[in-house]
């Protein structure tokens, strides 16, 4: 098939998911921050606030985007736009599983692929702070100023931890391509390791989890935006679709981060246990929540639950299925369960992203800087040396 | 349109770039946009580089781009603190004020 | 299609150069050359300088030009003047030089040059990471290594010049 | 090493030795500088010695050893019979500088005395060296000293001069420098003067009229300079005005003999033919300075400069003489040097005796001197005709000599150039009769003690001198024109070259150049 | 290309100089906080201290003359010598600093690591084989400059001169960088030696004028750096505007290296196109001398008057990389030597004189030196002579040699006019020594310290070296002669 209809078509599939996933991820992190301050999070737009993003959308599109008056026009709506677009262009080069064959098409999962696909993605985050730094001096508010210049020093400061961590396993692999890394961590040390790089790499993925913190402002990084200071930072005169720009920038950046995270340390879709056993897991999970679900449909606490939990049953049953019938249908066996564990490892960072965001406090700016360049800094030079180092006496 | 285009149009797009970098260094007064200038000027160097390093199939104009670049943040770093400096001491940033030095 | 990318990122550099050095504001002059050195990336990887296009987002676009924003920033840098610090008569000639420079370095350009095949894609392989850095480490190590004292320097600059107090 | 060398070498040493001197021991500095100039006097005596009854081979007193080895320089010093008088009167006039700066000079003295003792030792290196890089470097050492010496000492415009002084010199002498380096390269690599001038009179060295003109010129306008030649000379009156005495003395007398020394030297033998096509111009020039520095000396109301324009005039005389190319032209040039620097250098010390006594260099603010100091106005006297060029005296050999031979070449030369001796006693006469006679006022008669024994010292030695020379001419001139025949030869040769038809008056100085050439070789057989 | 590249022990010791004095650098950086306040005074001795032992490195280095580094670099008797002369300009100034830096309150180990530093670069451009390192080396002598020049941070002057400094340092490198891009396209290398080699391959005639051009483009960005016509605008501001220690430094260091590797290039890579850039050279040098000696005429400020006058001596230098011979390059050579003593010595003085906040630095200022200070003011006297060009000085032989080069080479017009020119240089010169022996005395002589130690061995040092490179210059001379084979 022509090279461009298939990129089409994959761009097209990609787009969609990811942005669908985007807004849900916000779902999932009001949710999972919810229970963990003991709320329900959204629960009145559609069952348990399932329609919330959707609203939010809508809510977002209708509004009145307000053009504050002195303001630097241009320059005011270029920078979200900057935002979402550099955030955006990342996704082309992650791959989400291995070549597969649908038909007579043979392609990758994955939209183009690059020699230089990791330095890529560098690259763009690190010209992804210039969405946050205009934004917040276009707004010709001081507040926003601030937020402006202390996400870009601080985006600065962490790239570089960020990336040396980045290097060592590159230094293993000896490649800068995704590909190359996911197949270069294939196999088991003694039968049911993975020859994941975050074992002998756990200080680095440690530094570039950190280091991912800070990149997309989360908390305890979140300074660039801090509310009680800064009045939402760099974004404060924002509305509308400008803001939710920003938004979408800011979850998909961790959306990157954490695919960058997982392809790099984690194995990729790579599953974590031996070919046979693995392909039971995700039966497994979906089975069992599939089977948990229709309990408490059965026996349900709210009046909704009977309606609601029952179809999340059946749709958990049946993917449960849609992996069972794997072993029937090989074509989708490389397809559905790279998915399975590239999505899941990326929602278990994710998961954590939201978990720390719910539990610790803010940093206060000077402690931040003095982290990345006291702390982090020498860590991760220290872990590049000492893979450097062992990479080298091993060659010989 | 020609399907492809000759190294030299590569060449003439750097000899421009250059040029423009000089015009901007002697007709602009904020010292940043000044200094700035002097940036587009060593992008027009690079891209001369990476275009003969295709004409001559080497990789060592790649190299001494690279290091064009780290001389040049090198520089930014020095110069930007320099111009801080400057602020600092006299709260402007336009080049014509900075000349308390006169024949 | 490469020429057609030469025509696009060759037409977006030259106009965010001649933005660069027309606008009156730092910051406009600072995204322009932004500009300038995203489309000069996309021309190195069609030179084949996949490496070197990398670097020039990471170090040009990422960490330099956002040290120039953010100092402009810091010092809430207002726009220019709209009068030139040199009289209109220099403007023109100035203007008139610098056409004649750059009709002149293309002339010698195109005269000089023995007429080169049309840029191909792919065609020059040797400017992947491993080739830059196969070169960097061996022929050009000392230069590498000297390097490390330029960056200690920049660092030490910055140091004495801009920490609170000596 | 030869008694030239330690001739050269005694004033450095002296130089060095004033240095560690402490500031505060006034008198020992004194006592010091006049012990050692007048010993050096007394051994540069010495040098007469090869001279005395006969006249010796073409250098005497030879020393060349190397310098530096690349480019070649060498230390080649020696002496013939021209050098022979002029380190003479060099080493003469520093102990009488000496003495004339005893009281004069209270203010910074060590240093005083260490430049009076440099500037020497630049003096008599320039006139002994014999290879030009060396010669270029006593030129530049004799003119760092006489800068500071009138810059440091002298009266109120002194910087003023003192600087205009030193730029006229250094503009000169970097032509020369740059001439000089083409020489040496042209030369094959040798700045030995005797080489040189040997390689350009057999053709060895070869040079095209065009270069050859150039090098002239180049070195013809570092001399005329430092000479001065009339358009040039206009430091010469300020400096001398502003000039401590010691220093008048000094510049007047030995200085400017550098440049037409430089003339005799180097510029009319090294390049007879260049020198030949400009003499004409050169000898308007002269004739020009002799009146109009006669001219403008007459309506000078201040001593000093009086004085020092009749140097202008005086010296015009010299290069007249040079140029006429003729064996009675160069020995009066030579003489004449000798005897300015003796008359001249007499008169600036009785102007300085005179200005010790009332302060002041105004020729309006004197008148009547004779009444209060007889002696002083009868020395001054004697010295005026001197330099008048009364028959007796010492100038009048040479002027004499010199007339002799323009006439020689062209008769109107003299002619006019006579008018620059009828125009000298115009000026000084009046200028005795203004100082010396009339009524004294008050002023004058209490101010005006007669000589003491320390002017004595100083005057009468010079007077006896300008009587000496005035008298026993022979003493002088057998060296001279020995050395004056040798340094005529290129010329000669170069006028026998030349074959177009001599301008008119030439035929005359053409059978002269005959005899010229026959007595040379008559003397050259003698030795 | 070797796949891989294990650098030798020689490859080392060639190097040895640098890298001594970058570990030095290091050193005393880290020291500075372990040092008490009162000892930070051994900062200066332990910099002193590295830079003796590069310098012997150096001479050693020159018992193995080759290249090292797969020839990025080349030891040789022109490397060497420009070698030992930026680090001995490295500890005059180090030596004439201490005193300064104290009075300023400015005393820390980051000026002396950056002195290191700077002259680590100005020995990699000497001994430089390949653009690359030249680009590289200049970039360190440089950036460490433009920090130097600006280092008294609070002061406007200082401000003013680090920006011109940089942003007119910076624009040269573009240029340098562009004929360097071009030189690489059309020799398609950036090894000197290969350079060469190509350019006398017959058959290349086509190219000539794209590397007649790369020339002119190097040559404008050396012209900078060297501070010749027309691009000597940055030179009297950042020179007045520096402190005066730096000002001391950066004439006489940063130029000699950058003269070096000026030399270098264009007697060996450019050799076989003399005919194309000696035209540039030759009205640049004119045009140098004309404006150096013309506009100190009128200068006050005497660190404006040295700066112009030193602009001056470039033009001289000029003339003989203009007379493109071999006698060319050991007269200048020997001129560098000598300017760099005389012209440390002149600032030494002036870094004596200055006062908090650059001030007594008018030549009005110096009335009366010669009798408050005499010791001071004849060594100045000599400096001064020297910079004119009196016989038994250094600067007078420097002269002497170099237009006895362009006359070898005939330009004999520009011999002449230079010469000339230095005959008008005499005058600005005259008027310090008239200001310091024939004025009174002035508030800012009566005030003035004694003479530091440091100082005072600087002053001694320098005016000894030139009275013997004036009275015996065959020292030097004969080195510089025997190295002025430049390896081709």
């Amino acid at each position: 098939m022509n090279f461009f209809i298939l990129s089409l078509i994959k761009a097209g599939i990609i787009a969609f998911v990811f942005l669908t996933a985007l807004a849900y991820l916000q779902w999932i992190e009001r949710k999972v921050i919810g229970h963990i301050q003991l709320r329900v999070g959204p629960y009145r737009v559609g069952p348990h606030g399932l329609l919330q993003p959707l609203a939010d959308v809508v809510k977002l599109i209708t509004k009145e985007g307000v053009l504050p008056s002195h303001v630097n026009k241009f320059f005011y709506l270029l920078a979200p736009f900057l935002a979402v677009t550099l955030a955006l262009i990342s996704i082309s080069v992650l791959p989400f599983g291995p070549q597969i064959t649908i038909g007579s098409v043979t392609t990758w999962m994955q939209l183009t692929d690059l020699n230089v696909g990791i330095l890529f993605v560098i690259a763009i985050s690190s010209v992804g702070v210039y969405g946050v730094a205009l934004g917040g001096w276009a707004s010709n508010n001081k507040y926003a100023l601030l937020g402006g210049l202390r996400s870009s020093a601080q985006m600065i400061s962490y790239e570089l931890p960020l990336a040396l961590a980045v290097a060592a396993p590159l230094l293993l692999a000896n490649t800068l391509s995704f590909r190359e890394m996911v197949n270069y961590q294939s196999g088991y040390w003694l039968g049911f390791i993975p020859r994941w790089n975050i074992f002998p790499e756990i200080l680095g993925f440690i530094v570039f989890l950190i280091a991912a913190f800070a990149e997309t402002n989360r908390i305890p990084f979140d300074l660039p935006e801090a509310e009680n200071e800064l009045v939402a930072g760099f974004h404060t005169e924002y509305s509308s679709m400008s803001f939710a720009a920003f938004f979408m920038a800011e979850y998909a950046n961790m959306v990157t981060v954490t695919a960058v995270a997982t392809l790099l340390f984690l194995g990729g879709w790579q599953p974590p246990f031996p070919e046979p056993y693995s392909d039971f897991v995700p039966i497994a999970i979906f089975g069992l929540a599939g089977l948990v679900a229709l309990y408490h449909g059965l026996n349900p606490a709210r009046r909704m639950d009977k309606f609601t939990l029952p179809g999340a049953a059946l749709l958990f049953l049946g993917i449960a299925a849609l992996f069972g019938a794997t072993f029937f249908l090989p074509v989708l066996k490389p397809i559905l369960m790279a998915l399975f564990w590239f999505c899941g490892k990326i929602l278990v960072l994710l998961f954590v992203f939201i978990w720390v965001r719910g539990t610790l406090p803010r940093f206060r700016y000077d402690q931040l800087m003095r982290f990345a360049w006291i702390v982090l800094f020498p860590l991760a030079m220290f872990n590049l040396l000492v893979t450097g180092l062992a990479v080298a006496l091993s060659s010989k | 349109m020609p399907t492809s285009v000759p190294t030299s149009w590569y060449l003439i797009l750097s000899a421009i770039l250059f040029g423009l970098g000089v015009a901007g260094f002697i007709f602009r007064r904020n010292i940043i946009t000044v200094f700035m200038s002097i940036e587009l000027m060593l992008n027009a160097v690079n891209l001369t580089f990476v275009t003969f390093s295709y004409t001559l199939k080497q990789v060592d104009g790649h190299i001494f781009s690279f290091f064009v670049m780290v001389v040049a943040a090198a520089e930014a770093a020095v110069g930007l603190a320099i111009i801080l400096t400057v602020f600092k001491n006299r709260g402007t940033l336009m080049i014509d004020d900075v000349s308390s030095m006169k024949y | 299609m490469t020429a057609l990318i030469f025509f696009l990122f060759a037409g977006i550099a030259v106009f965010c150069g001649i933005s660069l050095v027309a606008q009156t504001h730092p910051i406009a002059s600072a995204l322009s050359l932004i500009g300038v050195m995203g489309s000069l990336a996309i021309l190195y990887l069609q030179l084949g300088g996949e490496f070197i296009a990398a670097a020039q987002m990471i170090v040009y676009a990422g960490a330099i030009m956002v040290l120039f924003v953010f100092v402009i920033m810091l010092l809430n840098a207002g726009a220019e003047g709209t009068s030139l610090r040199v009289s209109a008569f220099a403007k023109y000639l100035g203007m008139f030089l610098l056409v004649a420079f750059l009709g002149l370095i293309s002339f010698i350009i195109q005269a000089m040059l023995p007429r080169t095949e049309g840029v191909v894609f792919g065609a020059f392989k040797g400017g992947t990471t491993a080739d830059v850095g196969m070169k960097l480490f061996t022929v050009y190590l000392l230069p590498f290594e000297v390097t490390s004292v330029l960056i200690l320097i920049a660092i030490l600059g910055a140091i004495v010049l801009a920490r609170k107090e000596i | 090493m030869t008694l030239l060398d330690v001739v050269i070498f005694l004033p450095l040493a002296a130089f060095l030795m004033i240095l560690f001197f402490p500031k505060g021991s006034v008198e020992g500095i004194r006592r010091f500088s006049l012990i050692a100039s007048t010993a050096i006097f007394i051994f540069s005596l010495g040098l007469i010695g090869p001279y005395w009854f006969n006249t010796p081979g073409r250098w005497t007193f030879v020393t060349d050893l190397p310098w530096i080895s690349s480019p070649a320089i060498r230390y080649h010093v020696a002496l013939d019979g021209i050098s022979l008088w002029l380190v003479i009167l060099s080493t003469l006039l520093t102990p009488i500088c000496v003495l004339v700066s005893w009281r004069h000079i209270d203010k910074r003295v060590k240093e005083f005395f260490a430049f009076l003792l440099l500037l020497e030792f630049g003096l008599v290196g320039v006139f002994c060296a014999l290879d030009f890089f060396l010669f270029y470097v006593f030129w530049e050492v004799a003119l760092v000293p006489m800068y500071f010496l009138i810059g440091v000492w002298g009266h109120d415009r002194r910087i003023y001069s003192a600087v205009k002084f030193f730029l006229y010199t250094m503009a000169g002498s970097v032509l020369m420098l740059c001439a000089i380096i083409y020489l040496y390269t042209q030369a094959g690599n040798t700045f030995d003067y005797v080489r040189i001038v040997a390689g350009l009179q057999n053709g060895s060295i070869p040079l095209d009229s065009g270069p050859q003109l150039m090098l002239f010129l180049a070195f013809f306008v570092a001399f005329a300079i430092k000479v001065p030649l009339f358009p040039l000379h206009t430091w010469l009156p300020d400096a001398h005005v502003e000039a401590p005495t010691a220093g008048s003395v000094m510049l007047a007398s030995v200085m400017l003999k550098m440049g037409t020394y430089g003339l005799l030297r180097f510029c009319v033998p090294m390049f007879p033919e260049a020198a030949r096509r400009c003499s004409g111009w050169i000898i308007t020039l002269a004739i020009i300075g002799i009146i109009y520095g006669a001219l403008v000396a007459m309506v000078q109301p201040n001593m000093k400069k009086l004085v020092a324009y009749s140097s202008v005039s005086h010296l015009g005389f010299v290069v007249l003489g040079i140029f006429t190319f003729t064996q009675q032209g160069f020995d009066g040039a030579v003489y004449q040097m000798l005897n300015h620097g003796v008359s001249t250098g007499a008169l600036f010390i009785l102007v300085g005796f005179l200005y010790e006594r009332n302060h002041s260099l105004e020729i309006a603010s004197y008148g009547g001197v004779a009444t209060p100091a007889p002696n002083l106005s009868i020395v001054f006297m004697i010295t005026m005709l001197a330099s008048i060029g009364l028959p007796m005296l010492n100038n009048f050999i040479g002027e004499y000599l010199v007339l002799q031979g323009a006439a020689l070449v062209y008769f109107k030369w003299s002619v006019f150039a006579a008018i620059g001796v009828i125009l000298s006693a115009c000026y000084m006469l009046w200028l005795y009769q203004r100082v010396f006679f009339g009524r004294a006022s008050d002023e004058v008669s209490r101010h005006m003690p007669d000589l003491n024994m320390r002017e004595y010292a100083i005057i009468v030695p010079l007077i006896v001198l300008m009587v000496w020379m005035g008298t026993f001419t022979q003493s002088f001139i057998p060296p001279i024109s020995a050395s004056n025949a040798v340094l005529l030869g290129p010329i000669d040769a170069g006028r026998q070259v030349r074959n177009s038809t001599p301008p008119k008056g030439l035929r005359a100085q053409q059978n002269r150049a005959q005899q010229n050439k026959a007595g040379a070789k008559e003397l050259s057989d003698a030795r | 290309m070797p796949a891989s590249f294990v650098p030798s022990a020689t490859d080392y010791l060639r190097f040895l100089p640098e890298i001594i004095m970058i570990a030095i650098g290091a050193l005393i950086m880290l020291l500075e906080p372990l040092l008490g306040g009162n000892k930070k005074d051994s900062l200066s001795g332990l910099t002193v201290l590295g830079f003796i032992v590069a310098l012997v490195a150096a001479i050693m280095a020159n018992g193995m003359p080759g290249t090292s580094f797969s020839n990025m670099l080349i030891v040789d008797g022109f490397g060497t010598f420009f070698r030992v002369l930026v680090i001995g300009v490295g500890i005059l100034t180090v030596l004439s600093s201490a005193q300064y830096l104290k009075r300023e309150h400015a005393a820390s180990a980051e000026y002396y690591a950056l002195l290191l530093f700077s002259v680590t670069g100005q020995c990699v451009m000497a001994t430089a084989n390949e653009l690359i390192m030249i680009f590289i080396g200049l970039e360190i002598s440089s950036i460490a400059t433009y920090i130097l020049a600006g280092y008294l941070r609070d002061d406007k002057r200082n401000n003013e001169a680090a920006l011109k400094y940089f942003l007119l340092g910076s624009f040269a490198t573009a240029f340098l960088l562009y004929g360097i891009a071009w030189i690489y396209g059309t020799t398609g290398t950036t090894n000197l030696m290969d350079i060469r080699a190509y350019l006398l391959t017959p058959g290349v005639q086509r190219n000539m004028v794209l590397a007649g051009t790369a020339a002119a483009l190097m040559f404008v960005g050396f012209a900078f750096k060297v501070s010749a016509a027309p691009f000597q605008v940055w030179a009297p501001d950042v020179y007045q505007g520096a402190p005066a220690p730096v000002t001391l430094f950066m004439s006489a260091g940063p130029k000699a290296a950058a003269f070096a590797v000026f030399l270098r290039v264009f007697m060996t890579a450019f050799e076989p196109i003399t005919s194309r850039w000696e035209p540039f050279v030759w009205s640049s040098a004119l045009l140098t001398m004309v404006i150096g000696n013309f506009a100190a005429l009128s200068q006050t400020n005497i660190k404006r008057l040295l700066a112009y006058s030193s602009i001056a001596h470039a033009g001289y230098v000029m003339v003989a990389i203009a007379s493109h011979s071999q006698i060319g390059v050991a007269a200048a050579m020997f001129y560098l030597a000598a300017y760099a003593l005389m012209n440390v010595g002149a600032f030494a003085v002036i870094t004596h004189f200055s006062r908090q906040g650059e001030k007594f630095l008018e030549v009005e200022d110096l009335a009366g030196l010669g009798w408050k200070q005499p010791v001071t003011a004849a060594l100045f006297t000599i400096f001064l002579l020297s910079l004119i060009g009196v016989p038994l000085t250094g600067g007078f032989f420097g002269k002497f040699y170099i237009f006895k080069a362009a006359l070898d080479a005939n330009l004999i017009w520009l011999s002449v006019l230079g010469l000339l020119n230095s005959a008008v240089a005499a005058y600005y010169y005259l008027r310090i020594i008239v200001v310091m022996y024939m004025h009174e005395p002035g508030d800012s002589t009566v005030t003035l310290q004694p003479l530091g130690a440091g100082i005072a061995a600087t002053l001694w040092a320098t005016a000894l070296g030139t009275l013997i490179l004036g009275i015996y210059p065959s020292l030097i001379l004969n080195f510089a002669t025997s190295s002025s084979v430049l390896a081709k």
